[in-house]
């Protein structure tokens, strides 16, 4: 327990996590500082080149075990349920009409990349190991609970008589299995396997030397984001509405623990697939709803996921993610 | 003498390909997409700074074509700003080399 | 019947924020913000490149809205243009669902 | 009364300096310069993210001024048309502070 | 002097100043070469966090003094004063109306981020040392000089009938106090000295090992810029003015090394104050005086500050301060 | 032979190669991801100005001898020489009219940065060296193709009646002599040169350790825009007319080995000589031909040039050129 508030510390002053805080403070004082929009998505590739190939590597060091593919699959299974209850409880405890309830269940169930990178490092400081394989777990992780919140939202309602004027086969799936994060971490990872720790050697001063000093620049602009969003849309949102923002991670990450605790999973590796399923989107799942649902309000699902979810986790969530994984996997 | 619409449609970034083929169906031989950077409309603001996941930004579709082909846009055009947010305007131009259209 | 004006305003990027809160003083249900990325006017030319400071950008301003709510706007607008750089025009436009203007 | 006419030129990024030029010597008192993202003409679509060399990037190129100004720039663009992609088209619009076109 | 003149050779043939002359050869030649504003605007971001964090580093090693406390006085007294001087000195050698002259002072009265970071390089070139409370300075001098270029502007004018229509209350304020780069230095010199030597370890290959090389990108930037400017505006500058972009770094160099002296500051510490107060502003000030001077005429003082002062400090300039620092400290 | 098999296999398999697969697959599948343009141009300045000093630096070890003079001199001749050959092939072969015909050829006069880029890194993994002034001899062969090619699209026609309205003289020059790549490279080759070894050793994390890594990302964005170039465009090019974008490489190589063969290259040199004249232009020369030749049309040239011949010669081609260089300078 001392050794997780430590962890919890060392965290809140890491310089990551103080630099996304700068860009809140930035943000909610107002300050019209922005950090240019193609610098933004240029780290966003950046990082997920960086991990992608981290853990390609990592993976290229062990051979598959079966072990490794059970921890894929309960990632999508996770993917899956998440949206599902997500569902039930903002129906119950909140006034969201059903479908902008489907779609902010969408982003719980779906994953924050850049709070996994963060727990990733919040592990590695506490003395654990992860495998490479989360970076997959990851990946999978991303959309299966797109498909659940759009089969909840068409549920009970007449079927739509017909689709989206100008919308094309294949467009939704396109955007929702084949979008910037599932490219570029699928194919880093791919990349990372093949060439492995040798053939990588040479790329190393870029994407590893380099990762956290991205960090901080990239969570200053999330920072600044997060802090807009909450600005402008705290108004759209209601006191159970950002209940859910604060509890659902939660039962998620207990959820994922559970889990963990049956497959026997190394602790490092619980701690991520904890931090994975009690994290939510706020930049893949945003896109695919404007397209899929665009009735649903993005007022209210990105200022949830980006300006209530987001900042509870890289903060306060991964510390008790640890500890929840230490407590599960027998270590803590 | 044929009549020449310049339509200008504004419209989420997210859908402007939807739009873009509801023009080509109904002929229009050419249009061009403007990226927008800000916006206000209800009550909302938007700006391309604000949101990470771009899913709000606007952008502005420029279409030049006769009176025919546009009339038939804007009578398509209105099942797409059912679902999608839009703003729709056209207006009688002047065109250089009528032919071309 | 109502008409529609269309009304574009060319102006100075450092300016535009006042211009919009012009814009929704006058009550018009809604704009969006082009960058511009070059220009001339007078003797001089600009272009984004050019400056690092980019105080000297120009942005297009757009909004469609009811005659009386754009005449308002043109007749507020001019202050605005006594101190900052700008070019406004207003033409009339068919528009799609006129009921949300 | 004077006319004022809005005349906009959707042409070829690489082209754009050469219609800028055709525009001064016209005697336009100004233009502004929009990056275009994307467009379609003919059978090809272009984006700005297909071509590395932007070589076929599109921008819009719109400037007001009187009517005589206006027609000069269309009699003397065409010539710059017949080699490079470009579609020009002109309208009328209400100008505020005509004193300075 | 031998060795100032070493100095100035290195800083002459070093490769920033090296890719700052070829942006300006490039530009004066008209090549359509740029680098796109988005990288530039992210480029400038990374600079200052990165001096931030080192000043703030630096100044976590030892405790704050008094003497530190009153150099950080003396820059903000040097920022109000500055401009005052600028503007007679403008109103009487050149034809430039009140306006456009207390907009000009503006320029003078604040600081050059970019010339700051050059002259670091030259003291530590020259072998000696500097504090990291200048970054503090730094930032702190970048605002006065706004404040009195507004009484200039307003003095003696019958008061303003009414604000520009369409601005809001604060919203100069929100420019000026709450413009990135004060928010960046600040918020990066805060976190530097929260987080510490050791806190900041991970950090150090991106913010500090690149340093140095991306500086050099942002300079051929800045010489297209700067060349730029000056192809296009030199026409509007009269002989009277361009001498003013000459030697009024050299009168503020002078006062400032007049204070350096009393405040008996050693020779690093001297050498930067005298830089920044030499220093004239091409982004921050600009930026504020077209919100709150829009009459005032940008072809006028920003290819002043931008085309003629600038070149001048990075090139002649630097060496001339650390010879003066030397000098008035005793330690030439 | 043995060798070349296994360079042409690492080179096949490096990071750099497999993100550009990567880049090429999710075009083709039609993924929507993007890296923003500005990082794209941005990257692009960056690698060339580390190929620039790293020239330089080499360069400034050795005095200026004839044999590198020569070197420059083939280079040229070459990019003179082969848009004639290619326009003559491609009259004969395909159907493409004058215009577009003269246009293409300059394409294949000019040279792919990029692709000397590759094959520097496999000429060093084959355990050669190669000197700093190849870097020179591709600056100097960026332009003088397109010379050429006017004078093919104008023989025998009429003399064009006036020249394009609103072109401005010099315009074309200055697009062609001071397009972005060639003030790069030639500055950061001159200042390498006068800043030696010494002088830039506070830029070398920066230039020289990133740059492998810089790489994969600029080619994962090149594979995105050849993929998408080919999926549009491959219906605009006939079968003889690809033909050509694959042999016509290798009839340019083997007039470049020829030369170095004459010339008693070393054979790293040798590699590199033939690769710059094998590779065609995809950025500079499309923009020139915008304006120079507008009615020709880019669909034709730049697929070809972007769609095809790059992708070849950066998998299959580069290897070719290595063995070919040892063959020809008798050390293979
Ligand atoms: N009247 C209007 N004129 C121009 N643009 C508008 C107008 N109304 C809305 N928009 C644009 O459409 C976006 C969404 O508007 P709304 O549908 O009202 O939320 C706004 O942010 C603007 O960019
Ligand atoms: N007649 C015009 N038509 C379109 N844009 C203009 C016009 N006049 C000026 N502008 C724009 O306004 C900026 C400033 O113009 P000026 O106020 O004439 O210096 C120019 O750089 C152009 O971007
Ligand atoms: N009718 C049109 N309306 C608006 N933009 C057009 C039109 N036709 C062509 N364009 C623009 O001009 C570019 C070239 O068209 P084209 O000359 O038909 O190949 C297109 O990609 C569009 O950006
Ligand atoms: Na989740
Ligand atoms: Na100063
Ligand atoms: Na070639």
């Amino acid at each position: 327990m001392g050794a997780v508030l430590d962890v919890a510390i060392s965290t809140l002053l890491s310089p990551i996590i103080l630099f996304f805080a700068l860009g809140m403070v930035a943000a909610i004082l107002r300050s019209q500082m922005s950090v240019p929009e193609a610098i933004a998505k240029g780290l966003a590739i950046y990082l997920m080149m960086a991990i992608g190939l981290k853990g390609g590597v990592e993976m290229s060091k062990n051979p598959l075990t079966t072990d490794v593919i059970l921890v894929l699959v309960a990632g999508i299974i996770l993917s899956f349920v998440i949206p599902a209850i997500s569902f039930v409880l903002l129906r119950i405890t909140t006034k969201l009409d059903r479908i902008d309830a489907a779609a902010t269940a969408a982003h719980y169930g779906s994953i924050s990349i850049v709070t996994f990178v963060a727990a990733t490092e919040a592990v590695r400081l506490s003395g654990l190991d992860s495998g490479g394989h989360l970076v997959a777990v990851a990946a999978l992780m991303e959309t299966p609970a797109i498909i659940t919140a759009l089969f909840l939202a068409s549920r009970g309602e007449a079927q739509r008589a017909k689709p989206v004027a100008g919308s094309e086969r294949g467009e939704l799936v396109r955007e929702v299995f084949l979008n910037a994060s599932i490219v570029v971490l699928v194919g880093a990872l791919a990349i990372g396997w093949i060439a492995g720790e040798e053939g990588t050697a040479s790329v190393q001063p870029f994407f590893v030397d380099l990762f956290q000093g991205v960090l901080c620049l990239f969570l200053l602009d999330m920072g600044l984001s997060a802090g807009r969003g909450l600005r402008q849309g705290w108004r759209q949102l209601s006191i159970p509405t950002v209940g859910f923002g604060l509890y659902m991670p939660l039962i998620s990450a207990g959820i994922a623990a559970a889990i963990a605790s049956v497959l026997n999973m190394p602790a490092g590796d619980a701690a991520l697939l904890i931090t994975l399923s009690a994290s939510a989107s706020y930049i893949a799942v945003p896109a695919a709803m404007r397209l899929a649902l665009p009735e649903a309000k993005p007022s209210i699902y990105l200022t949830l996921s980006l300006g209530v979810t987001f900042p509870f986790n890289v903060t306060i969530g991964i510390p008790i993610y640890i500890y929840l994984a230490l407590l599960v996997t027998g270590q803590g | 003498m044929t009549k020449y619409l310049r339509i200008e449609l504004i419209i989420e970034r997210m859908a402007h390909k939807r739009a873009c083929r509801v023009l080509e169906a109904a002929g229009m031989t050419g249009y061009t997409v403007l990226p927008a950077m800000a916006g206000f409309g209800g009550s909302k603001r938007w700006s391309r700074d604000t949101d990470l996941s771009a899913s709000g930004d606007m952008v502005v579709i420029l279409s030049v074509g006769d009176e025919a082909k546009v009339r038939a846009v804007m009578a398509e055009i209105g099942d797409l700003l059912g679902a999608h947010i839009g703003i729709v305007t056209a207006a009688e131009v002047e065109v250089l080399r009528p032919g071309r259209f």
